[in-house]
């Protein structure tokens, strides 16, 4: 009896709530999550990615830029109280108190196999790649998971119909994320049907830009010949000087 | 009639039975007696083992002596069991018999709540009460008495009318025949065989024609038309419309020179369209009358000016044309209308998949009845072929064409007529094609076997469509062989439609004229389908033959007898005694406003010096016009406003807070007798309900419904029965207007318009009762108690927002 | 005129004949269509399960675009639609009868949607053929100034344009609306008798020889009643009655190919509309020599 | 052969199912076999659809395993046609259902060849994959 009552004590311990890091006391307001079903306190204010690294996790995959523009580290959650699933980037959303959630590390997708340069520009030709497509049940749900806001299901309708135009500007921000995907009751992977649909539209239906034309002629010249053979002969630490120096644009 | 009790110094006898147990091992029946005993007007209260019992039912006739009882109210059993043997007790008593009221303490009370005795005592004493209240406005009644007389009016010259009028004229009774066509005898003339016995249809129908202008007791109109029909039993006034035959019939001999000479051809009506006619000319060969006459919509003359042909006139030799013949009305009274204005056989054309009218070689069966008539007499219409095929359930069974019912005939017809066509020629080949060979009637299953040995071949399927060949005419069609699930693709000379029988177009003036009902088939609907299927909802108003639903001969002929019979039941009494139940009108509070005299589906209230009066022998006692009335003047015995009131507040007096009551009115005929059949079956269900009996749930006002409201009901809810099985049809359209009303006004008044409810039912929906008290039960339960402040405001300006828009109407009428 | 228009996926793509000419018939006759924006492809088949609301989310979610539209005034037909192609027509009209029908339906889906405005259950769904047959086919008659006389034409209804029968735009078993509109543009209208039957639908894609024999059995019949071109309103049967006759000529060698028109192309070409409207280019079966023989090119 | 079957509580199941997924009476089918002589696709089906009603009628879930419910292109002249007011086609689409939400297709949406979809109109791709996948 007496060793039962250990187990299960045991077993009760290993389901408490773990808090880690700094001195709780330093910290004035705290919010309880749970991560993957386990629940922790972490300091209020802190984005997902920031609380599981707070809260121990390490990312050693699903983090890129933490600037919400890679689409690696695609997260859903529950909010306290709320029936519906949410979705997000773990780096662009404060963790909030009840919240519960996991890292989506990868949507498992099989991109076509195809040549740009060789498709016929046809409404048909999404649909040959992506057949799937009609099967798209107009539900919305993946406009209503992408973190970006765009109009996913009418992009995936522009893509049915073929007009290219259409469904390469509504996906023009698309960051591949693969939330729509994983939410599509209907099974499409609405990220690379997008991409496709800007390829074609990109090499198709657009006009050429100017200023790449002209930039191509540039580099046809020989511009940038010098640039190109000094940075070859390079060698490590000039490199790694060199890109510390570089110019950058303001965060 | 006496005038309504005014409720006061009633001396009131209150009986509460046990019922050997099944009320006492529920309910408390002493505390239900004591608590009896306070009621206003009760003068005793008391048990008994079995009320039914010789020993009860003398302990009320002592009482009655002893105690000077006025009423008496049993709590016991539903009244549908004793209510008779307690209404005797009284009379014997030597107390009006409409003085006793029951209060239903077993079916609707022991035997729906035995988990909840306390709740199960609580409904009993409610239920008394309400039956005390209800009794101290008791009115002694008198039954109703018409006088009546031997003259009968039979619409339609059909087998069914011929039979009728026989029987009837050979009894001695007068009677008018009234008949559309230029001659008796209606479909059967045309038919070539009856079956099973395969007697020629029109040798046995001809002698009986002829016996109808032979009966001294007959007056027979034909070429007529009933014009109007006014009254009631033991008084219909009729009138008659006779349309000129251009032919003076006693002159005409029936030479047929007129004929001869005539230029006009027409389709011949007799012969199906098979034949060619004149404009002049005999119905048929066995035609009674047997007389020429013309045919106005085809007649030169008639149609384009006396100058025109006139041929006939020049031909007659006997001078028998007269084209200055006009319509004749005749107007006599009746005592008793007898309708048989039979059926029309479906329009195939209404089947487009079947083509006919667009391929020759697909006929209806009347036109195959023809067609083997006149090929017996050596004289074919058309060429049949070799490869004959009958098509079952054209128009019947048939959803897609608004058939649902069997035309019962089809299948023996078929299996005569392809029997005699295999019989005459036995190189042809027959088929007939149906989903379920009925062959019900007496000698049709030998009947059937007959057809099968002399090689007709049965297939049990139905095409879908059929097909011409555009070059040699021959019908092509698919059909599944259900038996062995073969698909069979095969080819026809003739295909012959087994078409169904239809609502005679004719039946519906007639129908309007005497207010009948119809069933969902669009036949007239019988009074009861087992017990009076002769009779209607309209008093001395009876039903022969197929006008009342499909039917073979011999069940015409049955139902022509019985309804000569009903009828002859009715006028051999010198009067005719009627329940009380009935409308009344308080003269005082009668402002003439005259809303109530369209509402009245009987057509019983009319006005008579600016004050509404109900005909007595006319009103069947639905109370719907009570809503109509602005002034509550009018009213209905047994079931008077007084008494749904007193009723009404009574059951909602003991409620307590956080209890709930839910008032159900139940009609007599269906919801009443379905909540018994709930308690005999022992289902449960809110023991919050209180259940009120009325005739009809159009008899509960809007102005009751809010008082309940007002009064404390938490939920209201109306059963009736349905439509087709009603003895008021129309009750329905009027609850729900009722309804919609008072929804109306608790909306305004904040009140959720779902706690009011109807619904329709038949008595073995015992489930659906069950389900519909408690969803209405939980509702008001989960909505929770109606403020005061709500409920006081529902009865404020009730007569505006009532009879605003009603007061409209009644200015234009 | 002035109704939203709802056009459907195909005519986009291979039904752009049937888009163009109905768009350019209809404003001669003063209907002009206003493209509802951001449809949806409204599924083409309406579910036809109980417990399944999931696929009537899409026609709703178009209906709900046709209530927008009625709302701002940029259409003069409140709450009415019109639709070209027959699938379109029937999926969205069953939807929407069933949502206007059933109170608890339109709740699940509103709330399912989720949007700013919830659709009301109002909006009447209409085929272009409807439109015209109310304005009369005698104002058809006015607007023909190429009659198309000695051209024998056996309408094709199918299936969506007729059933059920309380979807259905005429009688299931005897349609004739096809007749008038035809006779009224001056053709010969012949009757086939198998006209309301099933071209085999989207069993084009995995049982294209299914497809054919039904196409072969409709177009063979409308030839022996006389046809010389058969109509219809829907771009797939246009397809497995146009396309698919390859696939007939090869499994019948002595069957005759015949063109197959749009309602709509007919309709242009009596209008005496140019070629940029009929588009009969985009036709399998080129109706070009046909048209031509009949003086109407 | 004849084979033996026999009807039990699970058959009862079956044909309740199918009736509320199907909305249709399904016990109310009096096999006249207008059904199967209307359908247009009837030559292609294995069983007739008056058979398919019957098979369920008998609550026998074997007949998810028939070509006829995959055959059915739901063109409604059935449902125009029964004289019984019932919808054959609805009955089918709710047979279809039961296996497609199985997740099991019935027909491979990667085998369509190329030049195929070149052609096709969106319709057909869309109401096949509503009527043949899950």
């Amino acid at each position: 009896m007496e060793d039962k009552k250990d187990i299960m004590q045991i077993i009760a311990d290993a389901n408490k709530s773990v808090t880690t890091g700094i001195d709780s006391a330093d910290i004035e307001h705290w919010v309880q999550i749970h991560i993957m079903g386990r629940a922790y306190k972490v300091p209020a204010g802190l984005t997902i990615m920031q609380a599981m690294e707070y809260a121990g996790y390490k990312f050693i995959t699903s983090a890129g830029c933490r600037a919400g523009f890679c689409g690696a580290c695609a997260t859903m959650y529950r909010k306290k109280g709320e029936y519906q699933l949410q979705t997000a980037m773990a780096c662009q959303t404060r963790v909030e108190d009840g919240m519960y959630l996991v890292q989506i590390p990868f949507a498992p997708a099989q991109e076509a196999k195809y040549d740009v340069t060789k498709e016929s520009y046809a409404a048909s030709t999404l649909l040959e790649h992506y057949p799937e497509i009609a099967r798209c049940v107009a539900c919305n749900t993946c406009t209503k998971a992408c973190p970006q806001d765009l109009e996913v299901m009418d992009y995936i309708q522009d893509a049915l119909r073929g007009d290219y135009a259409s469904a390469a500007e509504r996906s023009f921000d698309c960051i591949m994320c693969g939330l729509c995907a994983i939410r599509c009751p209907a099974e499409i992977t609405q990220f690379n049907v997008g991409m496709l649909a800007r390829r074609m539209y990109g090499r198709c239906g657009m006009a050429e830009p100017e200023q790449a034309k002209k930039q191509l002629a540039v580099i046809a010249e020989g511009k940038y010949e010098e640039d190109f053979k000094r940075l070859l002969a390079a060698d490590l630490a000039e490199l790694q000087q060199r890109y510390a120096e570089r110019e950058r644009e303001a965060d | 009639m006496s005038e309504v009790s005014d409720g006061e110094n009633e001396r009131i006898g209150v009986y509460v039975c046990h019922c050997g147990g099944n009320i006492s091992e529920v309910v408390d029946v002493e505390a239900v007696a004591d608590f009896a005993r306070d009621l206003p007007g009760v003068v005793l209260s008391r048990t008994n083992e079995h009320m039914c019992s010789e020993l009860g039912q003398k302990q009320v006739a002592e009482d009655i002596a002893e105690h000077k009882l006025d009423r008496v109210v049993i709590a016991a059993c539903s009244p549908q069991f004793h209510e008779k043997t307690f209404r005797t007790t009284l009379s014997k008593s030597g107390l009006n018999p409409f003085l006793l009221e029951m209060a239903n303490i077993r079916e609707q009370d022991s035997w729906v709540h035995h988990d909840e005795p306390e709740k199960a005592t609580q409904k009993a004493k409610d239920l008394v009460a309400a039956a005390v209240a209800k009794a101290r406005f008791d009115t002694p009644l008198d039954r109703r008495s018409i006088p009546i007389g031997k003259r009968v009016l039979v619409i339609g010259g059909g087998i069914a009318g011929i039979q009728a009028s026989l029987n009837l004229g050979d009894a001695g009774f007068k009677v008018y025949l009234v008949e559309k066509e230029p001659s008796i005898g209606g479909k059967m003339a045309q038919l070539s065989r009856t079956f099973p016995t395969e007697d020629c249809s029109a040798c046995i129908l001809s002698p009986k024609m002829a016996d109808v202008p032979a009966n001294p007791n007959i007056t027979l109109f034909t070429n007529s038309k009933v014009e109007s029909v006014d009254g009631y039993l033991g008084n219909f006034s009729v009138k008659v419309k006779q349309k000129p035959t251009f032919v003076d019939p006693v002159k005409c001999l029936c030479c047929g020179a007129c004929e001869e000479v005539c230029p006009v051809t027409a389709p011949d009506e007799f012969e199906a369209g098979l034949a060619q006619r004149k404009a002049i000319y005999v119905p048929y060969d066995f035609a009674v009358p047997h007389k020429y006459l013309i045919d106005e919509e085809r007649c030169l003359r008639l149609k384009r000016g006396k100058d025109v042909c006139g041929l006939c006139i020049k031909a007659c030799p006997h001078d028998a044309i007269d084209f200055n013949q006009k319509p004749r009305t005749q107007d006599f009274t009746v005592d008793t209308v007898i309708v048989a204005t039979g059926y029309d056989t479906f329009d195939a054309t209404k089947k487009k998949t079947y083509g006919y009218g667009r391929f020759e070689n697909v006929v209806t069966a009347l036109q195959m009845e023809r067609m083997i008539v006149n090929s017996v007499q050596g004289k074919p219409l058309r060429k049949m072929g070799k490869r004959i095929a009958f098509v079952q359930c054209v128009g019947s069974r048939d959803e897609q064409v608004g058939n649902e019912y069997c035309s019962r005939i089809c299948c023996m017809y078929a299996t005569k007529m392809s029997q005699l066509l295999k019989r005459s020629d036995p190189s042809r080949d027959v088929y007939v094609f149906y989903t379920d060979l009925r062959a019900f009637g007496k000698g049709f299953e030998e009947y059937y076997k007959r057809a099968q040995d002399s090689g007709v071949k049965f297939v049990r399927g139905r095409p879908a469509e059929l097909f011409e060949d555009p070059e040699t005419k021959k019908i092509l069609f698919k059909v599944e062989d259900t038996l062995s699930r073969q698909v069979i693709e095969t080819e026809f000379d003739l295909v012959v439609l087994s078409t169904g029988l239809v609502p005679n177009p004719g039946t519906k003036p007639v129908a309007e004229m005497l207010k009948l009902a119809k069933s969902p088939d669009g036949f007239l609907q019988e009074a009861h389908p087992k017990f009076k299927p002769e009779d209607t909802l309209t008093e001395g108003v009876f039903l022969a033959g197929t006008v009342q639903g499909p039917k073979d001969i011999p069940d015409t002929v049955g139902q022509a007898n019985a309804a000569a019979l009903r009828a002859v039941r009715l006028m051999n009494q010198e009067s005719y005694s009627m329940e009380p139940l009935m409308a009344f009108v308080d003269a005082d509070s009668c402002d003439g406003c005259g809303l109530c005299v369209p509402a009245c589906p009987s057509g019983a209230i009319t006005l008579e010096a600016k004050k509404a009066r109900i005909n007595e022998a006319l009103c069947k006692g639905c109370g719907s016009c009570t809503a109509w009335c602005p002034r509550d003047a009018l009213d209905l015995h047994c079931y008077s406003n007084l008494q749904l009131a007193a009723q009404i507040e009574v059951a909602l007096a003991t409620k307590k807070k956080n209890q709930q009551r839910i008032l159900v009115f139940a009609d007599d005929m269906t919801a009443y007798r379905l909540a018994d059949n709930v308690g005999t079956a022992r289902m449960s269900y809110s023991a919050d309900t209180r259940i009120i009996k009325i005739p009809s749930g159009s008899r509960v006002t809007p102005k009751l419904m809010l008082e309940a409201f007002s009064k404390g009901a938490d939920g209201i809810f109306i059963g009736e029965s349905e439509k087709k099985s009603s003895s008021y049809p129309h009750s329905l359209a009027e609850i729900e207007r009722n309804v919609a009303r008072v929804k109306e006004i608790l909306t305004e008044a904040g009140i959720e318009p779902e706690r009011i409810r109807f619904s329709q039912f038949v008595t073995v929906m015992l489930a659906g009762f069950v389900k519909q008290m408690n969803s209405l039960a939980d509702f008001c339960a989960w909505s929770g108690s109606i403020p005061a402040s709500k409920r006081k405001v529902v009865l404020k300006d009730l007569g505006e927002k009532l009879f605003a828009r009603s007061g409209k109407e009644s200015a234009q009428i | 005129m002035k109704i939203p228009y709802y056009p459907g996926c195909s005519l986009k793509t291979t039904g752009k004949n049937l888009e163009v000419s109905a768009i350019a018939a209809a404003k001669t006759l003063g209907i002009e269509m206003v493209e509802i924006p951001k449809w949806n492809c409204c599924g083409t088949v309406f579910s036809l399960t109980e417990d399944d609301l999931m696929h009537h989310v899409a026609p709703v979610r178009n209906l709900l675009r046709v209530q927008e539209m009625s709302g701002n005034g940029s259409v003069d037909t409140p709450n009415k639609m019109v639709t070209l192609c027959s699938m379109c027509f029937n999926t969205m009209k069953s939807a929407a009868g069933r949502v206007s029908r059933n109170a608890e339906d339109l709740v699940k889906i509103n709330s399912f949607m989720n949007l700013e405005e919830d659709y009301k259950g109002k909006v009447q769904v209409l085929h272009l053929l409807e439109i015209i047959r109310d304005m009369g086919f005698d104002k058809v008659k006015e607007k023909v100034s190429r009659p198309l006389n000695g051209l024998s034409v056996a309408p094709y209804y199918g299936c969506m344009l007729l059933r059920p029968a309380d979807i259905g735009i005429d009688d299931p078993e005897d349609p004739t609306i096809g007749k008038d509109l035809f006779e009224a543009l001056g053709a010969d209208v012949v009757d086939n008798p198998y006209k309301k039957v099933c071209c085999g639908a989207f069993h084009t894609v995995n049982d294209k020889s299914l497809v054919a024999d039904l196409g072969y059995e409709i177009l063979t019949r409308a030839q022996k009643a006389g046809g010389e071109a058969i109509t219809t309103s829907c771009p797939l049967c246009a397809f497995n009655l146009d396309n698919r006759q390859k696939e007939i000529s090869a499994a019948h060698p002595e069957f005759k190919q015949m063109p197959v028109f749009y309602f709509s192309q007919l309709m242009a070409l009596a209008f005496g509309l140019g070629e940029e409207e009929c588009m009969f280019e985009g036709n399998y079966v080129d109706p070009r020599p046909l048209l031509k023989s009949k003086n109407l090119l | 052969m004849i084979s033996k079957t026999e009807i039990t509580a699970k058959n009862e199941a079956f044909l309740r199912r199918i009736t509320e997924l199907s909305g249709v009476s399904i016990t109310r089918c009096e096999q006249c076999g207008i059904c199967s002589v209307a359908c247009p696709l009837v030559s292609g089906m294995d069983i007739s659809p008056a058979e398919m009603m019957r098979t369920v009628q008998l609550g026998q879930e074997e007949v998810t395993s028939t070509k006829t419910i995959w055959v059915c292109a739901s063109c409604f002249t059935c449902t125009v046609r029964c004289p019984r007011g019932l919808d054959p086609s609805k009955v089918a689409e709710a047979l279809r259902q039961i296996e497609l939400r199985k997740a099991i297709d019935y027909m491979d949406i990667s085998t369509i060849p190329a030049e195929e979809m070149r052609q096709l109109p969106q319709i057909a791709l869309v109401s096949a994959f509503r009527k043949l996948t899950g």
